[in-house]
């Protein structure tokens, strides 16, 4: 086994960062950024776009760049260091790793080369009002006319919702849940747009008998699809986790180092001091989790990905929290401010936890499968 | 010991959930129990509505419309304005400078301030906190020199809560710098349409711009506005501040708000099955109502043994425990709410319900409590060197 | 409602602390005592009789002093200060309380008086190796032939088993639970003793037909009677606990005040004091909860007491985790000793914690609990 | 980056693995795996077992009886020890004294204590700690003064773990009174049969005599058993609690404990049903399986980073999470021991299942986990210090 990352992967590394600390080298260019619609940067994503960052899960016979996993970490790490608003988990990751893994080759050689090279931006539309979790669609429906589909009911929150050149849509067909593609202008369907509190961008999306192109095979179940890639996005929202509390943990970190009371550094009061290194154990675990869920991902073994997926996700939502919320406290008032950059890594951090299943949900999943090993291995 | 309330504090009880329930108009009940921002008319009223019954100030001295309670009936009266969806009076007004007034300042300034903060016609703010001090209050900087009858005013507080509605501001100033830090403070009101103040809104992580940076630069202050004796002023904050921990483990609206929490739950599953038949969700609310349980409790502890007026040591654990239950349901609220905690600005057409909407704003913006007013730490420290005599 | 003791109250806390005070002044008095069987000390006890504490409970028509839970609470905190080893809460509270409110007029005038003059030393036989907590017994039946009755099977670990003057059995009788008094030296009956962590005794007590009274009306079910009984006995061991919590407390808050290191004394580093004042936080919280169940238990409504005997005992139940860890781990090394005093308080909080009912089976019960009311009101 | 072993370490593993659960005698394993305590001929046939095979020291220079392996394989025996219910060999000998000797030692001492050191005919003991030092470690007074070819030693050592089988002891001491603390100290090897040299045991929380104190009175010691140079020994010291935090996360054991824990939850709930379908229970085992495997894959991840033999930084946060993930299992066998936890003294006559007996006796002996060793705190302090930089 080996966690290190070879020289591409590192020059890859070097170079996103490089653009988007350029992008949002300080809180205030994210925040001019998050302030207008769609929330983020069409400059900086087509910058992304033009590094190949946009292609590296998919096929290259697809339009992608053929790489895999670690590549996709690699960038998402890089997007939470600086919390970039920019939507790369939920458009690549999420939308095009269910376009790439559900659709017919026509549809692959359409979607997925204009999404990496950034003129088309997916997003999937699956959560459901009272749904919550899982792979499963209700509210929305899909009926068959001939060989034409619509599409019927509410899809909320979708993330990046109303920008989206294309939805990629889960419905009830029969008790199955299918994958559809919505075009945006398609007939009876609303897109309200509203903010979320992460700065961030989600729609209402109502279909209305709203025409709607199967997605792969018409009508079959696509569940087990739906749940490998959402595993896949969670591991990468892991990724975005660890660049965010890494960073959090830095500035917190200097805040102590720099910031005087009493006439004295922070850092003298071990009380303090004592919580970051705690923080810093949170983030060393959950770095640890989260990679190697990556590598089981790269393994490629479809059970085994659900699981690490999930142990990841719960990991990450307690360390989100502890770290989010440590933070703030360590940093007092000015911690709370919006002209501060760490309440907004606190915010993003609550928003991925609450997104494709928090620790709790991930913890119920996992309890199902206790008693399928005696210890718990890493290594296959 | 017994655990029933006397008669007489079972009529007092029912009196007040009667007037709580029934004389705060509607409107500003419900806004408070959606966990929405209230706006100044609806504060403003409220505390009017309160006052007009005589029950706004009950703390401050009978002849200034105060009221004759036992610390329990004081107690029974918070909670129930609470539990009724009640925004308690103004603090600033009401548990802040009113009572510093009260206790030391001249008739003339009793007269002049008191009935119009006690009906808030005044609407306070508060001057402590200063962006270099933080913690350390006393090492503030913001000066006040005496030219004539007045007092020169120069330099920045920040944290002002809602002080972009504020008429007037009480604040520590540094009245003499050659002294140790707490000895050269004074307690100053100033009129915050006086010439050379501004008010600078900051946004806080929740999106929301309840506080404020005030700028005083050149500020002329007529010296009659110094409360008490000049450079006394830390003494009296030190009494505010003490007053401030008193009753301030926000219990009854915690209450109110896991019951909410609760009730919502119930329709908050899968295609609106209840999120209690989960085996993990019912034990962390229970773990909360009884970790509830237990603080107000103590709250009542802490209230039969404050007959004196002073704050019994105890109410640090208040605080502390407090906000971290305040934090923990706020926290509560988000996991129920899940994927839909990420809807907060979601409009009237929204499938989401509204309480799910407002969970993480207000997740976020109770980050604050275990800061302000005295952080946690501070209460640990407080505990640690005051109860359990440890000091470093 | 009112938290304060009368002057008698007071009177009799004074009395108890200075009698318990003499006996185990030194941590070493308590090591004496509790190494050689019955692993307490019987003049102690004689002197609690002389005080008349053993009877406070009681009636005074069955041979009591007719005071109630508050002054049981009084005494079984003194037991905790100084984690005295006599049972008094397993004999008095809990054995005692089983003939008290099962027990014919005549069973509790020949039982409670001897009790209370301290002659008589029974002890509850209820727990079995496979039942875990709750009031119905399994693994011994009863069997009635003409008006006689014989039980059969194991009862373990029963506290103070081997000792005991008198065992109070519950036994199953046809799916009801019902209780039985057993001589110790009825035939049938085996008991083999061997020490517990905190410093006790319990035994393995096996009855082969062995004979046995009926507890009251014979062979009727008798589980709301122990629910109520053990409920008592809840709420007092969540006193003698405070005791416990208290001292533990107590003792490492003057050992950061005197051990030095590194040349200052051990107050002067904050992480260590911020925990000790978070132990406080503990300690008042759970005072408050077991305090207001004492009043709960006064106020004699059944369905409220067991409810307030489960809320009291969760919250003890973290409490004393809490206090008893971080007492030893500030103390380092030496709390780790026998030799010095805090490792048994910390022995004794989980033993309590582990009698009765832990906090996760309270926890369990309280859910069932949770939809009856909208808020939690302390007050009736 | 991959998850896979590469093919030699899968080969390496399957032998350790083999090794471990046929070679090393069925009574030890079993004695390990039920937590009870192992005798003293049961630890020294153990660690001659592995030593026979060559695989008693492998972190040895390779001339003394250590081992060519990477990091990895020796993360691999070690794990796989564990798992099998092996004792690790004698901690005093393999970790401590023996890199110490090997490194810092003349060959003379070299040849003298090192392969009987391997083969545990010589019982080492440990004396570092003093009763009035605690985690100040360099604050020791025990002296060793030079009298001729000898060094006369007075003092006392504290916390001296399984010191009554000990041969011999070795210990810091001070030579010299006049310098700062850290530079008077020298390392001395001490025959335990010597006249002056006495060792008392402490009876531990749990029942059991694991530590002692060590007492010298006039002992006198050959000038020819000092290691290295005299005054140098807090040198050999640091270098010694280095290697002591590596591979210093007891996973594997904490594994095994768990996995045992899981198994007795099977049939530990009323009337022989499982625990496990309790989900507060099933949740409470979901957490500590993901907080091991999180803890493994960091031991996996500083294994890799520290193939130059220092210790990586990060090996605090192995030792901090893994004490407590330690006593987070002995904690959760007592939850699931229940109301049989009590009986801890049981003999072979009682109804209750031994590993619940055995429960609260583990619990109580690890709180020891989070402070021999440089306690928690101390790790706190490395963490915060050395690599977040944070110095008070």
């Amino acid at each position: 086994m080996d966690f290190t990352l070879d020289s591409e992967q590192t020059a890859l590394r070097d170079a996103v960062r490089g653009l988007l600390g350029k992008a949002y080298g300080s809180s205030e260019d994210r925040r001019t950024v998050t302030k207008t619609d769609p929330g983020w940067d069409e400059k900086t994503w087509q910058r992304l776009a033009e590094m190949g960052a946009l292609g590296l899960p998919f096929a290259e016979e697809d339009g992608g760049f053929g790489a895999g996993p670690v590549e996709v970490s690699i960038v998402a790490e890089e997007i939470g260091r600086v919390i970039a608003p920019e939507p790369y988990v939920e458009a690549v990751v999420l939308a095009g790793g269910l376009v790439a893994a559900a659709g017919t080759a026509e549809q692959r050689a359409e979607i997925i080369g204009a999404l990496a090279e950034g003129t088309l931006v997916p997003a999937f539309a699956h959560t459901e009002a009272q749904g919550r979790y899982g792979q499963r669609a209700y509210a929305v429906t899909a009926t068959k006319d001939g060989d034409a589909w619509t599409l019927s009911g509410v899809k909320e929150p979708v993330l990046g919702g109303a920008r989206a050149d294309l939805l990629v849509v889960s419905a009830d067909v029969d008790g199955a849940t299918a994958l559809f593609l919505v075009q945006p202008d398609a007939s009876g369907l609303t897109r309200t747009s509203y903010t979320t509190f992460d700065g961030g961008r989600a729609a209402h999306a109502a279909f209305d008998s709203t025409p709607a192109t199967p997605l792969g095979e018409p009508g079959a179940d696509q569940s087990a699809v739906i749940a490998q890639v959402v595993a896949a996005a969670q591991i990468a929202y892991g990724h975005e986790s660890l660049g965010a509390m890494a960073f959090a943990l830095e500035t917190t970190t200097e805040y102590l180092k720099s910031r005087k009371q009493f006439g004295v550094p922070l850092m003298t009061f071990q009380a303090l001091t004592f919580r970051a290194a705690d923080m810093y154990v949170s983030l060393e675990l959950a770095r640890s989790t989260v990679t190697w869920a990556t590598l089981v991902l790269l393994d490629a073994d479809a059970d085994a990905t659900l699981e690490a997926a999930s142990r990841a996700k719960l990991q990450v939502s307690k360390a989100g929290r502890h770290i989010g919320q440590e933070a703030i406290q360590l940093h007092g008032g000015i911690g709370m401010t919006a002209e501060y950059s760490v309440g907004h890594y606190t915010s993003r951090l609550t928003a991925i936890d609450h997104a494709l299943g928090d620790g709790r949900y991930h913890l119920s999943a996992l309890s199902e499968t206790l008693d399928d090993h005696e210890v718990l291995e890493p290594l296959p | 010991m017994k655990l029933q309330l006397s008669d007489e504090d079972v009529a007092f009880r029912d009196e007040m959930r009667t007037f709580f329930t029934t004389q705060i108009p509607q409107d500003i009940r419900d806004t408070v129990t959606a966990r929405r921002e209230l706006s100044k008319d609806q504060i403003v009223r409220s505390m009017q509505a309160m006052n007009a019954a005589g029950i706004a100030v009950p703390n401050w001295p009978v002849e200034w419309g105060g009221k004759d309670w036992t610390p329990l009936q004081r107690h029974i009266w918070h909670e129930e304005m609470q539990l009724a969806g009640v925004m308690p009076p103004l603090a600033f007004n009401a548990s802040m400078v009113g009572p510093v007034i009260a206790a030391f300042g001249s008739q003339e300034i009793k007269e002049r301030f008191l009935p119009k903060t006690a009906n808030l016609d005044i609407w306070w703010s508060q001057g402590f906190s200063e962006p270099d001090a933080g913690s350390d209050l006393a090492s503030l900087r913001t000066t006040a020199v005496r030219e004539g009858d007045e007092y020169v005013v120069n330099g920045q507080k920040t944290w002002t809560t809602l002080g972009q509605y504020g008429d007037w501001i009480f604040t520590l100033v540094r009245t003499d710098p050659n002294v140790k830090k707490q000895a050269g403070i004074s307690f100053l009101l100033i009129d915050m349409t006086s010439p050379g103040l501004t008010v600078r809104p900051i946004e806080l992580i929740d999106g929301g711009h309840e506080v404020n940076e005030v700028f005083f630069d050149n500020v002329r202050v007529p010296a009659e506005n110094l409360v008490g004796e000049e450079n006394k002023g830390w003494d009296y904050a030190k009494f505010l501040l003490g007053n401030e921990r008193v009753g301030v483990a926000p219990v009854g609206s915690t209450k109110r708000t896991l019951a909410q929490a609760k009730e919502y739950a119930k329709t908050a599953g899968p295609g609106g099955t209840s999120l209690l038949d989960d085996p993990l969700v019912a034990a962390q609310i229970v773990e909360l109502e009884n970790d509830l349980l237990a603080l107000e409790l103590t709250a009542l502890r802490v209230v039969a043994n404050s007959a004196d007026g002073k704050p019994h040591p105890a109410s640090s654990v208040l605080k502390l425990q407090g906000t971290v239950l305040q934090q923990a349901v706020t926290e509560l609220w988000v996991d129920l709410a899940g994927p839909n905690a990420l809807a907060t600005g979601a409009g009237d057409g929204s499938d989401v319900p509204d309480l799910a909407r407002t969970a993480t704003t207000n997740y976020l913006n109770y980050r604050k409590a275990s800061i302000y007013g005295g952080s946690n730490e501070v209460q640990r420290q407080i505990i640690a060197g005051t109860i359990l005599g440890l000091r470093g």
